[in-house]
């Protein structure tokens, strides 16, 4: 057998085949959120909707969970703190040097590093948090129709689906109130 | 000890590499390590070896002790067994290292060529020619001028200059002849007793500065300070100081009184006391005084107090108080005092002690001082004048430098000597206006002896071999240029089998000589020598006239005084970067001279500190910057002497003014010369920062310096704290210990843990005199660069050790007096430098210091913030840098370097540390010898100096020693102790007769 | 607020407007740039001078250990302040007014930042060993004390530096993606990768406001931390005039008004720069003006206690100081901030004088110099005027090494600065149009939601 | 790591320091004989201006370290050997006679030619006398000029034979060379296994 093209494999990592389906754009809000409505109504769940601006709207209108980015904000600080309290303590003792008559190992300057350590470590783990949820893990990326209005003054719902099911969809969407619709 | 064998060393060897190691931070590339060729005898690398010689700095001749490590000499030391210093030593003796390493010493012969460059020379050559010099001159008027030389050399002169008919002029610019005439006129012999300082009960001092340059100031500082010094439960317990003067001079500042009488009033002053005493009969007077009866008669206190500007009452009181002390003591003929008419103060001096019983007491002739010995000043007249007329066809000049203090006459006249030779070490304003120089080896590297004072045999060798290979002892020139056998040395000995035929007490000679190498000569009683009233005294008085009036200074031009500096002296130590950087006692400048004005004279001439001022003499004219000081009489002025080089070397040329141009060149009619004279003064509109170390002269009430009256301290008992903290309720107290307690287990871990010992010190204030000795010291044992003028204007001098000086009193009628207190790292228990570093630079060692590691220090320049001494140091620049634009040891200067102590590098934090590496030296001491380290074995640089051995070290932990008992002492006190710093430092308040002198509105 | 907003404010227009400050810049801001990059010169030659010849080159005296680089320190490190605040704090309190200043706030404080924490590496003896600071695993086994304020500071400045850079790169994305959309060019290109592939799917606006919450909820306190932390540099020592408890809250006070202050001094040239009148309104510097007048007030508060407690708590050495400050030879430096941080800002009662942008601006720069001079003020004066031993104090005197380096630092914080608003968004395009009316077929009462 | 690294050192240091006192009781290193040196390139260490063999000298002849070294025991440093101290042996003593370690190998061309060559190192020290020009040795064991290290504390404590915990065993070398780093840490760690004090002010002053 031959060996996979290596630039062959990357690309279809970062160039995956595009997902069937239909895009909807958008030119308001009120109608981007009836549409969602319409589509959850119809048994769609997995559809990506864009928005230039975060609305609640489409987030209650999607019911979407809370974010999981919290745990790794607190996670992140929890660590931080306890590497602050560990790094101040252990290389106290390591080599224990008094100063201003004070006890080696004293707790209440260390505080100030603990605090600096959890912010530290908190926020580094929460832009991580993001990065890996929102960027990276995100769900089909990439593979989705995409219109570049989407950044600015529309929003989008693209819909996947089997071309065998695109007319209810399209027609859907219209009815919605989409200014434009088209297939992927 | 063979001192043969030790010259044949060859190489300084790793001496070189031990300086190396000790220059800058880091570590250095690999290096030579070259061996002895033969081990010299009593050597040990890396250990220490001392020898005793004599200190040519002034006519005093204090013993010295010198630390030579590998090869080098590297710190001087008083030799405790010298009768002269006991041990102790000033700071021009220490700074003689710098004179032996001068940069800009002459390194081989040179002479004159045609067009008035220096061409080297040959030893060969230069002896030839100075011999051939002599062929021509000989017998037509030779001259050889050299300072005070009481020993072999002095002789060799002698009998050289009588041999080829010539003449030996013994110069010293400060010769005392007032104080010789005065003794002639009043005892019949011009000769110099020895005053006894220790055993006086009550001193008074008519502008004798001695502890300044008085004859002998380190042991009649020594002296002073027994007698002066506090000490609980002794009898009559300290002697009363009263300072008469114009100017409030660091002999002044510890005195229990300042009269600032009027100029060369000093006289009728002592008259009027001696007065008081026959008229009430109120001491034993000698039969003999009676022939004084007419002269007192003439000097009532009534009559002399509006001439003196005293009170009557005041005098009286002060001639029953001397009376009453039965031991008092009056001193006089100090250059400050120095008027037209010094001599006839020292006779009325001299009366007041005679009339009060001490002659004989506290006054004894028999040990008397070298300076008898001295030439005069109208000596040097007679030469100038001989010059001038062309009678000296060949000068010869070895340790003085007149063209310096004779500005303008000696300079001029030297144009008209037909050959001039000097034999100076150093290229100084004679030897560059002279034909030949012969460049001499440095006291240090010479075998000489001298006779400070009768019965005094002090004894000089070289401590190590000549740091120039091209010098060579002037004596040994002599006896070559003579064609005499033997070296300079042989001639020594020949000197001292004479002695020990007279001292040797049966010892075989060569015991004798090698007793005398190792304690520095021979030290014996002189008898005592009785005086009786001169005949002339009671003649020389008709009765009625004032004949002790004889001048007074104009009314209405200010009087100016030219003041020996204590460091520079006549201006021999202008060279000397330690001298130049060593702030004045007084006025705490440094690098430059200054003008002392009275605060109300500045007023009405509308000039502020740092004005610079044109002084107008009838002789000169300089430009001199103010300095307003209340410790100087209305109307006078005083400018220190020693600047204004015009030659000398890079630290000493072109540096401010020379005083000397100021003053007369007329002999007075005692013979010698006037160090006062009338000037006008001018503003110029100049303005300099002075280069001074003193940030406020008033102590403001911080509690800095402590002050006792002598009848509180009297009462004090043992266990007694009048300057503990108040205000903290007991039981507050109490918390404070415990949580004070549980702080210090939580320290008790790894190296703290166990006992260990507390370094700790204690600082007499009463005994402190503010002399500066401990301050050069330190700069010698502790590597401390010198910074220059620039930086000192910036307050960026390095001394570890900063002599504090405030002024007290002069408002709403109270007396002007001055406080001092040497201010050096406390060593906290609770050391606010400490926490602060990020690095632990700045820590505290188990045995109680504020370590301070160099290595790890960056310059965060915190711990400097935030310590409330002011006690650390930064090094601002790179100051060990060869050849760096700010480089403070100039070769050869470096091998004076401390090899035990790091050189700092740029950047890098510095203070004292107790001087750790002695302490370190002692415990590695002991360890080996496994014992423990004994009270009184660690000896801080600056406690071995100090002349009035006011500080102590030790162990507080050991209860038993002095340390300890004097951290008890009620007169104890932390400086800011409200800080809460628990410094290791124990000050004990300063002890004054009389009420106290306010330290400040707070006080 | 929507209603303020003219109709012709679309989503639309505020992408284009924006978008368009990133066109190709004209001679005048190549001149700023210049002149920026030529102080940053004259700062890095007088910097190696002083690296050669050893910090004597600067103005220091015995006593005073720190002076103008420790004073540019805190006075950078408090114009890092606002950024953080307007970003964080006003964004927990939903104060819709902040959405068109944020951005360079934030990267005025990133810049800030950059720029204060050089001079401590600048301003120590043996710059360098600076890493000795930091606690790494050495030959010597020796590790830092963190018992030490300067480490804390390290640490404190070190987080702050960290987490408001990564504040500003996430604010960034959306709208880098919004620029990558309408720009051309290598511009496309740049966008596209700093644009992290951002395209605003409900996924990643779900993750992103949630991340972006917690981001402000921790930046808020580190905010207030960072300069309480500084201000301990003085606290912890016994220096009369540092050593006093209200430093903390003082100094936050302090640098936030300083923040404002450079916000303003900022914001109106950029304003006139970028012609965005329309986006950044008169409203937007009255609420800037009103901070400053809070903080302006609490700093004033600040002085007067200071001044009383000396007076009253009767330590000599804190009265001396105090008294050495108002009428010591440094009289004209304290005066100087007394009039410029106390009195001066009193104007901003006045309505006319909030909504007068130009007098806002010469407002704003009064403040910077007075700010300034409290961080010399407390700093040399302290030092110089009551260092306990009387016998120790000192003057001093700023030399060329000092003023050299400062205007170093001014270059290196206005060229990073000018590079950024030409390169990036300046103004937050996504949360302007939050603010804005959504599109909607019905009408629908907005901004009560929102603004 | 480098943590380890000198842990390491000191463990192998110790090591040796408890075969030495052995050693030296039974005379062990009787049966020693230093090896002949042809080509002085490949030795470790700096080359000296003189060949001076401590594998012959303190390996072979057992002359114990404080007989050259004298001072070490009662002073900070130890001292380098005058040329009087080298000329007291070898005004006799002419060299290339010893016994040879693994001699028997040698050919007789090549034995002779070794001992030529060690005698006539020899006469360069009497040269270097007779001349009075003392050789310069290259320093190999140099600490920075911040350090302090008493040699005779050390001996005291650990005793005359404990040199090679520092310098390594040089009566093995025939070119002496750095064993130790003499870095800090180094210091520090030998001073925490034998817990005495690790003050900075020991060695920093």
């Amino acid at each position: 057998m031959r060996l996979p093209n290596p630039v062959e494999t990357i690309r279809t990592i970062f160039h995956p085949p595009p997902t069937a389906g239909v895009l909807g754009v958008f030119s308001h809000l009120d109608a981007t959120v009836d549409a969602i409505a319409r589509l959850r109504d119809a048994g769609h769940t997995d559809f990506t909707v864009y928005s230039p601006i975060p609305r609640h709207e489409i987030e209650d209108a999607l019911g979407q969970a809370v974010s999981p980015v919290r745990m790794f904000t607190l996670i992140g600080g929890v660590a931080g703190c306890a590497i602050g309290a560990w790094i101040t303590l252990y290389m106290s003792y390591d080599w224990p040097i008094v100063v201003g008559g004070k006890p080696i190992g004293s707790i209440p300057p260390y505080v100030v590093i603990m605090f600096e350590m959890t912010v530290l470590f908190g926020a580094l783990s929460t832009i991580l948090g993001i990065a890996f949820n929102a960027l990276f893990a995100a769900r089909r990326l990439g593979t989705v129709a995409y219109d570049s209005r989407f950044t600015n003054d529309r929003f989008g719902i693209f819909v996947p689906c089997e071309p065998a099911r695109q007319g209810q969809v399209e027609k859907l969407l219209r009815a919605a109130g989409a200014e434009e619709v088209r297939r992927a | 000890m063979d001192r043969r064998r030790f010259l044949k060393v060859v190489g300084v060897t790793s001496g070189g590499a031990a300086a190396l190691s000790a220059c800058g931070i880091g570590p250095e590339p690999t290096e030579q390590l070259i061996p002895y060729l033969v081990a010299p005898e009593n050597q040990v690398p890396g250990t220490a070896t001392w020898y005793a010689t004599t200190c040519r700095e002034c006519a005093a001749g204090c013993g010295l002790h010198a630390k030579v490590r590998e090869g080098r000499v590297i710190k001087l030391e008083g030799n405790p067994e010298s009768p002269i210093n006991g041990g102790r030593l000033c700071s021009r003796g220490q700074a003689a290292l710098q004179g032996l390493y001068d940069p800009d010493r002459v390194t081989e012969p040179m002479a004159r060529g045609q067009s008035g460059e220096w061409q080297k020379l040959t030893w060969d050559e230069g002896i030839a020619r100075l011999a051939a010099k002599i062929k021509d001159a000989r017998g037509r008027g030779i001259v050889f001028v050299t300072g005070l030389e009481t020993g072999s050399f002095g002789q060799l002169v002698d009998t050289w200059m009588r041999e080829i008919g010539g003449r030996h002029v013994t110069y010293e610019p400060f010769a005392f002849e007032a104080l010789r005439e005065g003794n002639r006129l009043a005892f019949g012999t011009s000769a110099i007793p020895l005053y006894d300082f220790a055993n006086a009960k009550y001193i008074v001092s008519f502008g004798a500065d001695f502890m300044e340059t008085w004859l002998s100031p380190v042991g009649y500082q020594n002296g002073f300070t027994r007698a002066h010094a506090f000490q609980a439960g002794r009898d009559a317990s300290m002697a009363r100081f009263v300072y008469v003067g114009p100017r409030l001079s660091l002999t002044g500042m510890s005195a229990d009184e300042w009269i600032a009488a009027a100029p060369g009033t000093e006289g009728l002053m002592a008259l009027a006391m001696a007065h008081v005493i026959a008229s009430g009969r109120l001491a034993a007077v000698p039969a003999d005084a009676a022939r004084l009866r007419d002269l007192l008669a003439a000097h009532a206190p009534g009559t002399v107090a509006d001439a003196v500007g005293v009170e009557a009452r005041q005098i009286e009181r002060l001639a029953r108080e001397f009376a009453a002390s039965k031991g008092g003591l009056a001193v006089a003929g100090g250059m400050t005092a120095q008027y037209p008419n010094g001599a006839e103060i020292v006779v009325a001096v001299n009366v007041l002690n005679y009339v009060a019983g001490q002659v004989g007491k506290t006054v004894r002739f028999g040990p008397n001082h070298a300076l008898e010995g001295a030439g005069s000043f109208r000596q040097m007249a007679d030469l100038v004048a001989d010059m001038n007329a062309g009678r000296v066809p060949l000068l010869l000049v070895h340790g003085a430098n007149p063209v310096h203090s004779l500005p303008g006459t000696f300079s001029q006249a030297l144009g008209r000597v037909g050959y001039k030779v000097s034999f100076s070490s150093y290229l100084d304003e004679t030897a560059a206006a002279s034909d030949l120089v012969l460049p001499d080896l440095h006291p240090l590297e010479q075998w000489n002896d001298s006779q400070p004072r009768a019965g005094v045999y002090a004894l000089q060798q070289p401590v190590m071999q000549p740091v120039l290979p091209g010098t060579m002892h002037t004596g040994d020139v002599l006896l070559r240029t003579t064609g005499k056998p033997g070296t300079f040395r042989d001639y020594v000995q020949t000197r001292w089998r004479e002695l020990h035929g007279r001292l040797g007490r049966g010892l075989a000679f060569e015991d004798f000589w090698t007793d005398a190498l190792q304690h520095g000569g021979i030290y014996r009683d002189p008898p005592p020598q009785a005086v009786r009233l001169s005949l002339e005294l009671g003649k020389s008085a008709p009765g009625g006239a004032k004949p002790l009036l004889g001048w007074r200074p104009s009314p209405e031009e200010p009087l100016l005084v030219a003041l020996p500096s204590i460091a520079l002296h006549d201006g021999r130590g202008a060279n000397k970067s330690w001298l130049q950087e060593l702030p004045d006692p007084v006025s705490k400048i440094t690098w430059h001279a200054w003008v002392e004005v009275h605060p109300e004279t500045a007023a009405k001439w509308q000039v502020v500190s740092g004005d610079v001022v044109l002084l107008k003499s009838p002789f000169g004219a300089v430009r001199a910057p103010v300095w307003v000081s209340p410790g100087i009489r209305r109307g006078v002025l005083a400018v220190p002497i020693g600047q204004g080089h015009k030659a000398y070397g890079r630290y000493a040329k072109d540096r401010s003014f020379n005083a000397f141009e100021l003053l007369g060149d007329v002999p007075t009619a005692y013979g010698g010369r006037a160090f006062t004279v009338s000037v006008a003064v001018a503003r110029t509109g100049d303005h300099r920062r002075l280069a001074t170390i003193e940030g406020d002269a008033r102590e403001q009430g911080r509690g800095v310096i402590e002050v006792l009256p002598l009848e509180r301290a009297e009462r004090l008992k043992p266990g007694q704290h009048p300057f503990a903290e108040h205000g903290v309720p007991s039981y507050a107290e109490r918390a404070l210990e415990e949580w004070a307690e549980a702080q210090h287990k939580k320290a008790s871990l790894g190296d703290y843990a166990g006992e260990h010992p507390r370094w700790a010190m204690a600082i007499d204030l009463t005994k402190c005199t503010g002399c500066s000795a401990c301050v050069t010291a330190c700069y010698a044992e502790n590597n401390l660069a010198t910074v220059g003028e620039e930086l000192v204007v910036r307050r960026r001098q390095m001394s570890w050790m900063r002599i504090e000086r405030y002024y007290t009193g002069g408002d709403h009628g109270r007396p002007v007096g001055a406080v001092v207190t040497p201010m050096l790292c406390q060593q906290c228990g609770n050391a606010p430098c400490e926490p602060v570093c990020p690095v632990y630079a700045a820590y505290h060692t188990p045995d109680g210091l504020n370590g301070q590691v160099y290595n790890r220090c960056v310059g965060t320049r915190y711990c400097a913030n935030n310590c409330p001494y002011k006690v650390r140091y930064f090094n601002w620049h790179n100051f060990a840098e060869p050849g760096g634009e700010w480089e403070s040891w100039p070769d050869p200067l470096n091998m004076l370097l401390n090899p035990d102590v790091t050189v700092r590098e740029k950047g890098v934090m510095e203070k004292c540390t107790f001087c750790v590496q002695r302490i370190r030296a002692a415990q590695n001491r002991a360890r080996l010898e496994d014992r423990n380290v004994q009270d009184g074995e660690i000896t801080p640089a600056c406690a071995q100096a100090c002349p009035s051995e006011a500080i102590v070290f030790g162990d507080l932990h050991d209860t038993s020693s002095r340390v300890a008992q004097l951290a008890r002492d009620p007169r104890g006190y932390h400086v800011l102790a409200g800080l809460n710093t628990k410094p290791a430092i124990t000050y004990l308040a300063r002890v004054v007769h009389g009420d106290v002198a306010e330290t400040g509105p707070h006080g | 607020m929507a209603e303020t907003q003219a109709p012709r404010v679309t989503y639309d227009f505020v992408t284009r407007a924006i978008a368009r400050t990133l066109g190709h810049p004209g001679k005048g801001y190549f001149a700023l740039l210049g002149l920026a990059v030529a102080l940053l010169g004259v700062g890095i030659v007088c910097l190696l001078f002083l690296l050669r010849y050893g910090l004597g080159l600067a103005g220091y005296s015995h006593p005073v250990y720190w002076a103008v680089y420790i004073t540019c320190f805190v006075f950078w490190v408090g114009i890092a302040h606002s950024g953080t605040l307007i970003s964080a704090i006003l964004f927990l309190f939903r104060s819709g007014w902040r959405t068109a200043v944020y951005r360079t706030a934030e990267a005025m404080t990133v810049f800030a930042v950059m720029t204060a924490g050089l001079f401590p590496l600048i301003h120590i003896g043996r710059q360098w060993y600076f890493y000795w600071l930091i606690p790494y695993p050495n030959e010597r086994g020796l590790w830092p004390n963190f018992k030490s304020p300067l480490i804390w500071d390290e640490f404190a400045i070190g987080t702050y530096f960290t987490v408001s850079t990564v504040f500003l790169i996430m604010g960034l994305i959306p709208d880098i993606a919004a620029v990558r959309d309408v720009a051309t060019g290598w511009r496309k290109k740049l966008y596209a990768i700093t644009g992290l592939g951002w395209r605003g799917t409900n996924e990643q606006w779900r993750h992103y406001t949630r991340g972006y919450l917690y981001l402000a909820a921790l930046a808020t306190p580190l905010v207030l931390s960072v300069h309480s932390v500084v201000s301990w540099d003085f606290a912890m020592a016994i220096v009369p005039g540092w050593h006093a408890t209200i430093f903390a809250p003082y100094f936050v006070a302090g640098a936030i008004y300083s923040g404002v202050a450079m916000v303003i001094t900022l914001l109106v040239p950029i304003r006139k720069l970028f012609r965005l009148e329309e986006l950044i309104t008169g409203h937007h510097f009255e609420n800037l003006a009103k901070l400053c007048l809070l903080t302006g007030m609490i700093v004033a508060y600040a002085y007067c206690t200071e001044n009383f407690v000396a007076w009253f708590g009767g330590n000599p050495h804190e009265r001396a100081a105090f008294y050495y400050r108002a009428f010591g030879p440094f009289w004209w430096a304290s005066w100087t901030m007394y009039v410029c941080n106390a009195f001066l800002p009193q104007l901003l009662w006045f309505k006319q004088i909030r909504t007068n942008i130009l007098a806002l601006f010469v407002m704003s720069i009064f403040v910077n110099v007075g700010m300034w001079f409290e961080r010399y003020v407390i700093i040399v004066v302290s030092l110089a005027g009551e260092p306990y031993e009387r016998f120790a104090n000192a003057t001093y005197n700023p030399t060329w090494a000092d003023w050299g380096i400062m205007a170093g630092s001014f270059g290196w914080f206005f060229m990073w600065f000018l590079l950024f608003v030409k390169n990036f968004p300046a103004v937050s395009i996504s949360e302007v149009k939050e603010v804005l009316p959504a599109p909607r077929r019905a009408p629908h009462r907005e901004g009560a939601v929102h603004a | 790591m480098t943590k380890g690294s000198g842990r390491a050192a000191v463990g192998a240091a110790v090591a040796c320091l408890m075969t030495v006192p052995a050693a030296a009781q039974n005379g062990q290193p009787a049966a020693y004989q230093a090896p002949v040196i042809s080509d002085t390139g490949k030795l470790a260490g700096p080359r000296q201006p003189l060949f001076f063999r401590h594998d012959v000298h303190a390996g072979q002849y057992q002359i114990p370290c404080l007989y050259c070294h004298a001072t070490v025991a009662v002073s900070s440093a130890p001292g380098i050997p005058s040329m009087q101290t080298c000329f007291g042996c070898h005004q006799l003593v002419a060299g290339g006679k010893r016994p040879f370690g693994g001699g028997s190998t040698l050919s007789a061309a090549r034995d002779s030619a070794a001992r030529a060559a060690e005698a006539a190192e020899v006469r360069k020290v009497q040269a270097a006398w007779l001349g009075k020009k003392p050789s310069e040795w290259v320093r190999i064991h140099a600490l920075p000029g911040f350090v302090r290290f008493p040699h005779m504390r050390h001996i005291k404590t650990l005793g005359t034979e404990s040199c090679i915990n520092c310098h390594g065993d040089v009566r093995a070398m025939s070119q002496v060379y750095q064993v130790a780093t003499l870095k800090m840490g180094w210091c520090v760690t030998c001073h925490v296994q034998r817990q005495v004090s690790r003050d900075c002010t020991l060695c920093h002053y």
